[in-house]
C-alpha cells in the first residue's frame, strides 16, 4: 500500500513538472505581457525595462528553470497584472471552485446514478426514453449556452435565484465557503447545474450501461434465484458492481469539472480559479496561468490518487494481501 | 414433488420463434438425485431456468405445466415467483468464481439470503450460516464467512454456493454444471455433499452436466436430452447401462475410459461433418508428405525453471517470485504422443508456452532434435522451431481471430513461411486441408463464429498442419467441446498423427482422454512433476500418490454401460 | 442462416428503432447539407461581396419583414443564414471529423503499441495520457495555437486555423482512444488467436494490426462517434473563449458565439437557429452512437 | 443608500500610478484625487489645487493648494505630498511617468504653494494632469510604499489613503470591492451613498442580466444591441454618449510592399493617397451605424470627435460613401481590378470591433479592395502592430489630454523612439511639415494661432488620408431607473454625482 502511494507520488510529480514544462513554453504565444502591464503612452525604453526586470528576455529554458526552482522552494511569484503574490490569488481562489466542481459533481452523482439504475432496470419505459433524450440534448447543447439561459430563466424571468457570483460567504479559516448561507447556496444553484448537466449525463449513461452489464452477471442470476429482495438485489448487489469503472471515469472526468469551470465561471462571473485563468489569458499573466496549471495538474494526479485508493475501499479483491 | 409436462420454451427472434425446448417431461421426487445430460445446446439449462422463472429474456414459456408439490409455477405473478426463489427452489451456477458477489463478504450474503425468507433475528440467522457451513465441512465457519469470496478456493466457493442455496431448506436445487469448473478432488468432494443433502436432508436435485462420469456416479434417474426434446429418461442405470434409444447409445460410445485404450470412438453422426474416411484431402496429405523429408523431431527439457514476479508486499523488499515451473525434465521421443496431465493451475499450459516460446524459462535447456532451443524473446521470429511447433489451443472460441475469415487464418503460415508462394494454389490447399480434417470446402470463405465449437477446432488442426509441423502442442485441446464432438476430433488427432509421423506434446487435465492419445505421460503438480513413463504403466502402476488419488477421484461409468 | 443473423443484425435492429431512424436522417441530411454546402447554399458566405450589410438583421421569412430572399433571415453582417449555416456545419464537420480522425490514428495506434508491449512503454504512453488529461482542453487549443503563430509565417497563419484547431482538438482526445485501445488490447493479448500469431512469428505490427486491430473496433467505433460529437462542441465552446475561427469563416461554434450578442436584442434567429442545428447535429450522431454501442455489445439488448 | 455597479473589468491596482489604464484611473478618481479635476462637462476645474497660474520667467505653471484638507487616515494634506506624489509617479517604475515628461523641475513653494517647471511652454499641462492622484508621503513611506509596485505588490497595490469623497472598505480582487464615503471629504457631497460595491462582470449578457434581475444597480457598458430591450422594460433606463474615442483605419505606410497580397506582391498600394482615399469612399458608414449599431454612432472626420479642444471645425469632411469614386481612385492609381491585403482588427477592445472590421472588408470587398481579414484578442494585437505586420488595421484612440495635440503626438508625427513621439503611429506615416508643426502647437499659447496650426495638420492628414477616421465610440450605460448619475465623454464613472432614490 505505502509502496503504491510512494509510487503515485513520484509519477505525480513527473506528471506536474511536465504539465509545468507544456504551459510554460505556452505563455511565450499567448501574447506579450509587456503591452498589457503598461499604458498607451509608456516609451518603448520602459517597456525594454520592464521586460529586462521581469526576466522575460532570458532564455526559455533559464525562465523556465527559476520558475519551477521558484515554486519547489514554495515561491510562486507575483502577478503581472495585479502584482499580488500568485499563491495568495489561486488559493483564494480554490475554494469557489473547487465547491463549484464538487456540488456539480454531486449533482451529477445524485441524479446521474439514480437515473442510470431506473433507465438501466425498465430500459424500454417510456419515462427511461423521456430522460434518455433529454439528457442527450443537455449535452449537445454547448455549456454557455444552457448557463446564459439559465440565468435569464431563474434570475431574470422568475428572480428567483441570483445571476452571479457566490452570494454570501463565510470564512472558515482561510477557507472562504458559500456553504453555509442561504445566499451562498442560492448562488451556487445554477452554476452547479450548468457545469453537472455534462457529468450528470456520463455518469446516467455509464450507471445505465454497467448496471445492465452487471444484471446479467452470474452472482445476479445467482442472487435473483435465491430470492434476494430486488431493492438489496439492484442497490446492493448490482450497483456495488458498477463502481468501479463509475468511478474511474467520474475520476478521470473530475479534471474535467475543473477544466470546464473556466466556461461556467466565465458566464457566471464565478469568483474561481478558471474565472482568474481568463483574466490571466487576457493580461498575459504568466505567472497566474503557470500556477493554474500547475495547481489543476495537481488536482487531477490528487483525485486520481484517490479513485485508485477508492477502488480498494470499494472492491476487497484490491487489497493486497496484508503481509503475513 | 416436481412435474414437468409438455414444457415448450421458446425464444422469439426475427426470423419467427426458436424453440429452444420442445415437449419435454421430467419429474423429481423428494431426495432424489435427477441427472440431466446431452449436448451442449440441448436445452438442458433452458429447462432448469424456466423451471425457477428466470429465463432469459426474450424467451418464454410456451406450453406445458410446471407443478412443484401443488404450486404452479407458470401461474405465479412476478412477485410470488420471486418470493418462491430461495425458498422452495434454488440454482446453483457452474462457476463458482463468478457466482458470488465479489463485494460482499461470505456472511452477508448468508445472512441476507436466510432473513429475505424468514422472519428471524441477524443473531439466529447467522448461527444458522454458521451451521450450515459447519455442514458443508468448511472448518472454522464461523471465522472464516468474515472473508471475501475472492480468499476462498474454488472448492470452498463452491460449497458456499451450495450453502447458499441451501440455507432457506428449499425443496427442489437445480444446480447447472455444479463441478464443471473444479478439479476431480474438489469435484469429488462436491458430488459427496450433494449426495449427503439429498439423503439426509431430502432436496431434490436436479444435476445438470454431461459429464456421464458425473451421473453415473451419483444421479438416481436421468434424462438425456437432445435438440430441446426428452430422448430417454428412467433410472440412471437402465437408461444409460441399457440404453434404448440410438442417441443414448452413440453417446455412451463416446465416453472415453480410464481404464484401458481403445482404439477408435464411436461417434454419432453429425451435420456438417464429413468422416475423414470418405474425406478427399488427397492433395493436401501428398502435400505434408512432401514436408517430410527427415525423421520426426524430439524434444528435450532440462532442469527447467518458470517464475513470474510475485505481487509486491512490501516498499522495500524485492517480491519473491512466483516459480509456475520447478525442475522439469523430460524427454519427447521423435514421432511419439506425450501426454501431460495435472489439476488446474499445476502449470501445464506454462510448460506449452514456454515450448512455444511465449514464455522465458529463467534457467533451464531445451532442445529441439538436438539444437538449442531458445526460450521467450530470444527465439527470433525467424527460428525454425517457429514453423516446425505449432499449437492447438485450448479455446475454439478465442484461437481462431473472429475477424477473419478461414481462409485468411489457414493461408497464414503458408504465407509467413513462404512455404506456397502463389495465392490461389494456397487457397485450393487451404480447401484440401478441410477436407483432410472433415470440413467441406465451403468453410472457407466463411467465419469463426459460424462454427460449432468443434468444427473451429478442426479449423485449428488444420491451421497447425499448415505449417508442416514435426511437432504440435494440444493444450487442452477438447475441454470445450462435449463427449461427442471430443471423440471426433481425438479420433482426428490420432489419425494425423499416424499419417504424417507427428511429435505429440497432449496436455489434458481428463486423465481419460489422455490415456487414449499418450504414449508417455508426464503427471503435473504445482509446477513440479510427480511422475513420468510409459502410459499404460502410469495408468494401471501408478508409483506416485498424487497419481493414484487422481485415478481413484476421477469419476466414470461402469464399464459394463459401454456398449 | 446464421452469416445473415450476424451480418445483418445491425440493420435488422436499426430497422426497428425508430428514434435511431430519425437521427441518422437527420444526421444525413445535415451532413449531406454540409457538405455540398457549395451547390445548395443560396450565397458564399465567405465571398465578402456576395452580402452586403444592407441586408443586415433581417428575420426569417415567416416574421413580419421577412423575405423571400433569405428564407432563415441574415445576420448583423447581412449574410445569409441558411448559407451560414450549411457552411459553418461544413466546417464544424470537417473539423470534427478531422480531429476525430487523427485523434483515432494516433490514439489507437499508441493505445495498441501499450498494450501490446506493455511494460515500460505503456507506462511511459499513460503519463503522457495523464498529462493530457491534466491539460484542459482550451489550454491545449492555446497552446497548438500559440506554437502555430510562433513558427508559423503570418501569411498561412489565418489559413491554418483551421488546421490549429483540429489538432488541438484531436490531441485533447486521443486519450479516450488510447485508453480504450490499450484496455482491449490487453484483453485481446490473452486470447489464444493473438497468441498463436505471436508464437508463429509474426511480426508485432502484423499482430497488432491485421490481428488485434480489427477485434477492438467495436468500442473504438463507439469512441469515435461520442468524440465526434465532443469535438464539434468543444469547437464551439473554444470558440465562445475566443479560441476559435475567425467571424468572417464560421463554424456551428461561430455562429453561436456571434448569435449570443443576440440573445436579448430581439434578433433571436442568430443565435437560435445554429444553436438548434448543432443540437440536432450533435443529438443524432449521439443517438447513433449509442445505438452502435448496444449493437457491439449484444449483452446489453 | 446602497449601490451596486459593475464594469467589464476590475481595476488591476489600488495604486494610482502603477498603472496607466483606464479601469485603474477611473476608479481611483473615487478615492484619489488630483491638483486638478473634470468637471461633467469634462472642463478642467479645482480640485486639491484651488488656482493655478504660469510660472513668472520661466516655463511652467504655480499651483496654490487647498488648505484644511485630510487624507482619510486624517493626515493633513500639504505640498510635500504633492512633491512625494510627483516623485512616486515619475519614477522609472510608474507606469504614468510620461505626464512629466515636458516637466524638468518641481519646486515646493511653501506647505500650500508648488511650482512645476516645464522645458517649454506649456499650455496643456495642468489639465494634463487630471489624474495625477496625490497619495500621503508619510502613510506611503511608513507602508514601505515610497514607490509603486513593480513586480511584487506593496501596501498600496490593495489599499488606499486618499483625499478622494469615498474610500475602499474592503477589496476582493477581481471580486468585489466596497466602497464608504469618506466622512472627512473637503467637497460638499452631491451623492447619498453610503455604500458602494463594484464587481467586476466580464461577460456582457450575465451583466445585463445582473442588471435586469435587480442585482445590481448599474453597469457600464452595455452592448448596443441591447439597448432597445432594456430600455423597453420597467424600472431601467440607458444613458448614452459620445466617447472621446475615435475609431479608425491605419494603413503601413512605410512598407514596400504588402504582406498579405496573393496578387501584388511588389508594391504597396498604400502609400499611394488615391488608393487610401479609394478606400475611404468604399466604407458605407450608415449602414454600419444603422446595422452594427443600432444609430447610435457619430460618423469621425478627423483624428478626436468635435467639442475636443483643438478640433479643426474648417475640416468637418470625411470621404463619403461613393463605391463608383473608389474604383475610379483605383483604376488612376492602377489596381483597376483591385489587389488583395491583409486586414488586422481586434476582437475584444472596441465596441463590435470585430463586426465592424467584417463589414468594412465586405464593403471594400465590393470596390476591389479584398481584404484578408484577421482578428484577434487585443493581448497579442499590439504587438502584432508593434511588428509592422500588417497592411491595414483597426485602431482607436482617446485623446488622454482630451485634445488635438494628443493624437498629432502619437500617430501622426514621425516614429522617433529618442523624443517618444510618434510612439503609436504604427504604419510611421511621416509627413515634414506636420512634424514641424507639433512642437509649435505645443508651445503655443495663444488660442487662435494655435488652431492655425493645428487646421493645417488636420488638412494635410485628410489630404494625405493618413487615417480613415470611422466615428467616435458610442457610450452606453444602464442603470435601473431609480438612480441618477453622470455620464462623463471619459467614460470615467464617477460616485458623487450619484443618487439613489
Ligand atoms: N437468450 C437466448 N436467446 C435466444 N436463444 C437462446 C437463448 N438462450 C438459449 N437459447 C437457445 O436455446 C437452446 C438451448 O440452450 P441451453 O443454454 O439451454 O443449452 P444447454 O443444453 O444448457 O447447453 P450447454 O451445455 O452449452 O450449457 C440453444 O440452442 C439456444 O439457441
Ligand atoms: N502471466 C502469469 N503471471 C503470473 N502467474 C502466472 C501467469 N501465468 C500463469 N501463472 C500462474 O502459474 C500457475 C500455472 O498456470 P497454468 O496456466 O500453466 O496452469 P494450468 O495447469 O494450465 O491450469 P488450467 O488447467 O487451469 O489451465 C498458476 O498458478 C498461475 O496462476
Ligand atoms: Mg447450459
Ligand atoms: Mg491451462
Amino acid at each position: 500500500m505505502v509502496y503504491f502511494i510512494a509510487k503515485r507520488l513520484i509519477q505525480s510529480v513527473f506528471v506536474m513538472l511536465a504539465v509545468a514544462f507544456l504551459a510554460f513554453s505556452l505563455f511565450r504565444f499567448v501574447g506579450d505581457p509587456i503591452t498589457q502591464m503598461t499604458g498607451v503612452e509608456t516609451s518603448v525604453a520602459d517597456q525594454e525595462r520592464l521586460r529586462e526586470d521581469l526576466g522575460l528576455n532570458d532564455p526559455f529554458v533559464y525562465q523556465f528553470a527559476r520558475f519551477t526552482g521558484d515554486m519547489l522552494q514554495g515561491d510562486f511569484g507575483f502577478s503581472y497584472r495585479t502584482r499580488q503574490p500568485v499563491a495568495e490569488m489561486i488559493a483564494t481562489r480554490i475554494p469557489a471552485t473547487l465547491e463549484l466542481g464538487i456540488v456539480a459533481l454531486l449533482i451529477s452523482l445524485f441524479v446521474g446514478i439514480p437515473a442510470g439504475v431506473y433507465t438501466a432496470l425498465r430500459p424500454r419505459g417510456v419515462a427511461t426514453q423521456a430522460i434518455l433524450m433529454l439528457t442527450l440534448v443537455g449535452v449537445s447543447i454547448p455549456t454557455f449556452v444552457i448557463g446564459i439561459m439559465l440565468i435569464f430563466f431563474f434570475g431574470v424571468q422568475l428572480g428567483w435565484l441570483p445571476t452571479f457570483g457566490r452570494g454570501g460567504t463565510v470564512h472558515l479559516g482561510g477557507w472562504e465557503t458559500s456553504f453555509l448561507t442561504v445566499d451562498g447556496w442560492r448562488a451556487l444553484i445554477l452554476p452547479a447545474i450548468t457545469l453537472g448537466v455534462y457529468q450528470l449525463t456520463l455518469t446516467m449513461r455509464l450507471v445505465r450501461a454497467e448496471m445492465m452489464e452487471v444484471m446479467q452477471s452470474d452472482y445476479i442470476r445467482f442472487a435473483t434465484a435465491r430470492g434476494v429482495p430486488m431493492g438489496r438485489l439492484y442497490f446492493k448487489h448490482a450497483l456495488a458492481n458498477t463502481m468501479v469503472p463509475v468511478i474511474t471515469i467520474i475520476g478521470l472526468q473530475f479534471g474535467g469539472v475543473i477544466a470546464f469551470s473556466i466556461v461556467t465561471e466565465s458566464v457566471f462571473q464565478w469568483p474561481g480559479m478558471g474565472l482568474l485563468f481568463l483574466e490571466s489569458i487576457r493580461f498575459v499573466d504568466i505567472p497566474v496561468m503557470g500556477v493554474y496549471l500547475v495547481v489543476i495538474a495537481f488536482f487531477f494526479v490528487l483525485v486520481n490518487l484517490i479513485v485508485d485508493l477508492l477502488y480498494v475501499v470499494i472492491d476487497p479483491r484490491l487489497r493486497i494481501r496484508d503481509v503475513s | 414433488m416436481l412435474r414437468v409436462e409438455n414444457l415448450t420454451v421458446k425464444f422469439p427472434s426475427r426470423f419467427g420463434d426458436v424453440t429452444a425446448v420442445e415437449d419435454m417431461v421430467m419429474s423429481i421426487d423428494v431426495g432424489e438425485i435427477h441427472g440431466l445430460v446431452g449436448e451442449s445446446g440441448a436445452g438442458k439449462s433452458t429447462v432448469g431456468a424456466a423451471i425457477i422463472g428466470l429465463l432469459q429474456k426474450p424467451g418464454y414459456v410456451a406450453d406445458g405445466d410446471m407443478m412443484l408439490g401443488d404450486t404452479d409455477l407458470r401461474r405465479l405473478d412476478r412477485f410470488e415467483a420471486h418470493a418462491l426463489r430461495g425458498k422452495r427452489i434454488s440454482m446453483i451456477f457452474q462457476d463458482p468464481q463468478t457466482s458470488l458477489n465479489p463485494l460482499m463478504r461470505i456472511e452477508d450474503q448468508l445472512i441476507e439470503t436466510i432473513l429475505a425468507h424468514e422472519d428471524i433475528s441477524v443473531a439466529d440467522a447467522r448461527t444458522r450460516a454458521v451451521d450450515l457451513l459447519d455442514e458443508m465441512g468448511i472448518e472454522n465457519a464461523a471465522a472464516r464467512m468474515q472473508s471475501y469470496p475472492h480468499q476462498f478456493s474454488g472448492g470452498m466457493r463452491q460449497r458456499v454456493v451450495i450453502a447458499l442455496a441451501l440455507c432457506t431448506n428449499p425443496e427442489l436445487i437445480i444446480a447447472d454444471e455444479p463441478t464443471t469448473a473444479l478439479d476431480v478432488a474438489v469435484q469429488s468432494q462436491v458430488l459427496d455433499l450433494i449426495r449427503r443433502l439429498a439423503d439426509v436432508r431430502k432436496v431434490g436435485f436436479m444435476l445438470i452436466t454431461h459429464d456421464i462420469g458425473v451421473i453415473a456416479q451419483i444421479a438416481d434417474t436421468v434424462t438425456v436430452m437432445r435438440h430441446g426434446k426428452m430422448i430417454e429418461n428412467g433410472p440412471t442405470a437402465q437408461v444409460l447401462g441399457q440404453p434404448k434409444e440410438d442417441y443414448t447409445k452413440q453417446l455412451m460410445a463416446a465416453v472415453p475410459p480410464l481404464d484401458r485404450k481403445i482404439a477408435r470412438f464411436k461417434v454419432p453422426d453429425e451435420d456438417g461433418i464429413i468422416t475423414p474416411s470418405e474425406a478427399r484431402g488427397n492433395a493436401a496429405e501428398a502435400w505434408l508428405m512432401r514436408g517430410i523429408k527427415e525423421d520426426p523431431i524430439g524434444l528435450t527439457l532440462d532442469q527447467v525453471n518458470v517464475a513470474f514476479p510475485g505481487v509486491r508486499t512490501s516498499l522495500w523488499k524485492k517480491p519473491d517470485p512466483y516459480v509456475a515451473l520447478r525442475d522439469i525434465s523430460f524427454d519427447v521421443k521423435p514421432g511419439t504422443v506425450v501426454g501431460i496431465v495435472g489439476e488446474s493451475g499445476s502449470g501445464k499450459s506454462t510448460l506449452a508456452k514456454t515450448l512455444t516460446g511465449l514464455i522465458k524459462p529463467v534457467s533451464g535447456t531445451m532442445t529441439m532434435g538436438g539444437a538449442p532451443l531458445p526460450g521467450g524473446r530470444e527465439r527470433a521470429r525467424n527460428h525454425p522451431s517457429r514453423q516446425l511447433i505449432q499449437m492447438v489451443f485450448q479455446d475454439p472460441f478465442s484461437s481462431l481471430n473472429s475477424r477473419h475469415r478461414i481462409g485468411a487464418i489457414l493461408a497464414e503460415p503458408l504465407w509467413l513461411y513462404g512455404l506456397e508462394t502463389d495465392k490461389d494454389a494456397r487457397r485450393k490447399l487451404c480447401i484440401d486441408m478441410l477436407s483432410l480434417v472433415g470440413m467441406p470446402p465451403e468453410a472457407i470463405d466463411k467465419y469463426p463464429h459460424q462454427f460449432s465449437g468443434g468444427q473451429r477446432q478442426r479449423i485449428a488442426v488444420a491451421r497447425a498442419l499448415l505449417a508442416r509441423p514435426k511437432v504440435l502442442i494440444c493444450d487442452e485441446p477438447t475441454s470445450a467441446l462435449d463427449v461427442s464432438i471430443q471423440a471426433q476430433l481425438l479420433n482426428l488427432l490420432k489419425g494425423l498423427q499416424a499419417a504424417f509421423g507427428l511429435t505429440v506434446v497432449f496436455i489434458s487435465h481428463n486423465l481419460s482422454v489422455v490415456r487414449q492419445m499418450a504414449d508417455d505421460v508426464v503427471v503435473l503438480r504445482n509446477g513440479k512433476i510427480r511422475e513420468v513413463g510409459a502410459s499404460e504403466t502410469v495408468y494401471t502402476t501408478p508409483t506416485a500418490d498424487y497419481t493414484k488419488r487422481l485415478l481413484a477421484l476421477t469419476p466414470v461409468m461402469p464399464a459394463a454401460w459401454r456398449a | 442462416m446464421r452469416d445473415f443473423i450476424k451480418r445483418y443484425e445491425g440493420l435488422y435492429l436499426f430497422s426497428r428503432s425508430p428514434a435511431v431512424i430519425i437521427a441518422a436522417i437527420v444526421g444525413l441530411a445535415i451532413i449531406i447539407g454540409a457538405v455540398f454546402a457549395p451547390w445548395i447554399a443560396p450565397v458564399n458566405p465567405y465571398d465578402l461581396s456576395s452580402f452586403s450589410l444592407m441586408d443586415g438583421l433581417l428575420p426569417p421569412v415567416w416574421e413580419e419583414f421577412g423575405t423571400e430572399r433569405f428564407l432563415l433571415g441574415t445576420d448583423d453582417q447581412g449574410r445569409d443564414m441558411i448559407s451560414s449555416i450549411l457552411y459553418g456545419a461544413r466546417l464544424s464537420l470537417i473539423i470534427g471529423v478531422s480531429a476525430m480522425i487523427i485523434a483515432t490514428v494516433l490514439g489507437v495506434g499508441l493505445g495498441l503499441a501499450a498494450g501490446y508491449f506493455g511494460g515500460r512503454f505503456d507506462a511511459v504512453v499513460m503519463r503522457i495520457a495523464d498529462i493530457q488529461l491534466a491539460l484542459p482542453a482550451i489550454l491545449t487549443a492555446l497552446l497548438i495555437d500559440g506554437i502555430a503563430r510562433g513558427i508559423l509565417p503570418p501569411e498561412v497563419q489565418e489559413d491554418v486555423r483551421v488546421a490549429v484547431l483540429t489538432i488541438a482538438i484531436a490531441l485533447s482526445l486521443w486519450v479516450n482512444f488510447a485508453r480504450t485501445a490499450r484496455a482491449s488490447t490487453f484483453v485481446q493479448m490473452n486470447k489464444e488467436y493473438v497468441q498463436a500469431a505471436v508464437m508463429q512469428g509474426q511480426h508485432p505490427i502484423r499482430v497488432m494490426f491485421v490481428h488485434i486491430l480489427p477485434n477492438i473496433l467495436g468500442p473504438l467505433l463507439v469512441i469515435m462517434t461520442v468524440d465526434l460529437a465532443s469535438a464539434i462542441l468543444l469547437e464551439a465552446t473554444l470558440s465562445f473563449l475566443g479560441i476559435g475561427l475567425p467571424a468572417d469563416s464560421p463554424s456551428l461554434g461561430t455562429l453561436i458565439r456571434i448569435g449570443m450578442q443576440f440573445l436579448l436584442s430581439g434578433e433571436w434567429w442568430i443565435l437560435w437557429i445554429p444553436t438548434l442545428f448543432l443540437v440536432a447535429l450533435v443529438v443524432s450522431i449521439n443517438v447513433v452512437g449509442d445505438f452502435l454501442r448496444d449493437v457491439f455489445n449484444p449483452r446489453l439488448r | 443608500e446602497t449601490f451596486n455597479w459593475a464594469s467589464t473589468t476590475d481595476p488591476q491596482t489600488m495604486d494610482p500610478h502603477a498603472v496607466n489604464s483606464a479601469p485603474v484611473l477611473s476608479f481611483l478618481n473615487n478615492i484619489y484625487e488630483g491638483l486638478v479635476r473634470r468637471g461633467k462637462d469634462m472642463s478642467i476645474e479645482p480640485s486639491l489645487a484651488t488656482s493655478w497660474e504660469p510660472l513668472e520667467g520661466e516655463n511652467g505653471w504655480r499651483f496654490n493648494l487647498r488648505e484644511g484638507v485630510t487624507f482619510a487616515d486624517g493626515s493633513a494634506f500639504t505640498a510635500a505630498d504633492v512633491m512625494f506624489s510627483y516623485e512616486r509617479a515619475s519614477n522609472e517604475a510608474a507606469d504614468v511617468r510620461s505626464w512629466f515628461a515636458p516637466v524638468t523641475d518641481v519646486r515646493v513653494v511653501d506647505d500650500f504653494t508648488i511650482d512645476f517647471v516645464t522645458s517649454a511652454p506649456n499650455p496643456l499641462f495642468p489639465s494634463s494632469i487630471a489624474n495625477f492622484m496625490i497619495l500621503d508621503s508619510d502613510w506611503a513611506t511608513a507602508n514601505d510604499a515610497a514607490l509603486p509596485a513593480r513586480d511584487a505588490e506593496n501596501f498600496a497595490t490593495l489599499n488606499v489613503n486618499g483625499t478622494g469623497p469615498f474610500t475602499v472598505a474592503s477589496r476582493d480582487p477581481g471580486v468585489k470591492t466596497v466602497l464608504t464615503p469618506n466622512a472627512s471629504w473637503w467637497d460638499t457631497a452631491e451623492h447619498n451613498v453610503t455604500e458602494a460595491t463594484f464587481t467586476p462582470i466580464g461577460n456582457s449578457a450575465t451583466g445585463l442580466a445582473a442588471l435586469l434581475s435587480g442585482d445590481i444597480d448599474f453597469i457600464q457598458p452595455i452592448p448596443l444591441q441591447d439597448v432597445a430591450q432594456v430600455e423597453s422594460r420597467d424600472g431601467f433606463s440607458v444613458l448614452e454618449g459620445e466617447e472621446t474615442r475615435v475609431i479608425m483605419f491605419g494603413f503601413g505606410h512605410e512598407h514596400d510592399t504588402l504582406l498579405y497580397s496573393t496578387d501584388v506582391t511588389d508594391v504597396n498600394p498604400f502609400q499611394d493617397p488615391r488608393v487610401r482615399m479609394a478606400a475611404g469612399h468604399a466604407l458605407d458608414m450608415a449602414s454600419i451605424d444603422r446595422v452594427l449599431f443600432r444609430g447610435k454612432i457619430e460618423t469621425a472626420n478627423q483624428l478626436v470627435p468635435a467639442g475636443i479642444s483643438g478640433y479643426s471645425d474648417a475640416n468637418e469632411n470625411r470621404p463619403d460613401y461613393d463605391p463608383e469614386r473608389a474604383k475610379e481612385l483605383l483604376a488612376e492609381a492602377g489596381y483597376p481590378d483591385g489587389f488583395t491585403f491583409g486586414l488586422k482588427c481586434t476582437n475584444d477592445r472596441y465596441i463590435n470591433d470585430e463586426a465592424l472590421c467584417r463589414a468594412a472588408a465586405s464593403m471594400f470587398a465590393a470596390v476591389g479592395l479584398n481584404a484578408e481579414l484577421s482578428t484577434g484578442p487585443v493581448r497579442d494585437y499590439w504587438p502584432q502592430l508593434r511588428e509592422d505586420d500588417f497592411d491595414m488595421y483597426l485602431l482607436g484612440w482617446s485623446p488622454g489630454t482630451f485634445d488635438m495635440e494628443h493624437p498629432i503626438r502619437f500617430l501622426l508625427h514621425s516614429q522617433d523612439d529618442e523624443a517618444k513621439l510618434g510612439s503609436w503611429n504604427f504604419g510611421n506615416y511621416s509627413n515634414a511639415r506636420v512634424d514641424e508643426l507639433l512642437p509649435l502647437i505645443q508651445q503655443e499659447i495663444d488660442a487662435d494661432a494655435r488652431q492655425a496650426m493645428i487646421d493645417e495638420v488636420v488638412q494635410i492628414t485628410q489630404d494625405e488620408v493618413a487615417y480613415i477616421p470611422l466615428y467616435t465610440q458610442p457610450l452606453i450605460w444602464a442603470s435601473k431607473d431609480n438612480i441618477d448619475l453622470t455620464q462623463r465623454a471619459d467614460n470615467f464613472f464617477m460616485l458623487r454625482w450619484v443618487t439613489v432614490n
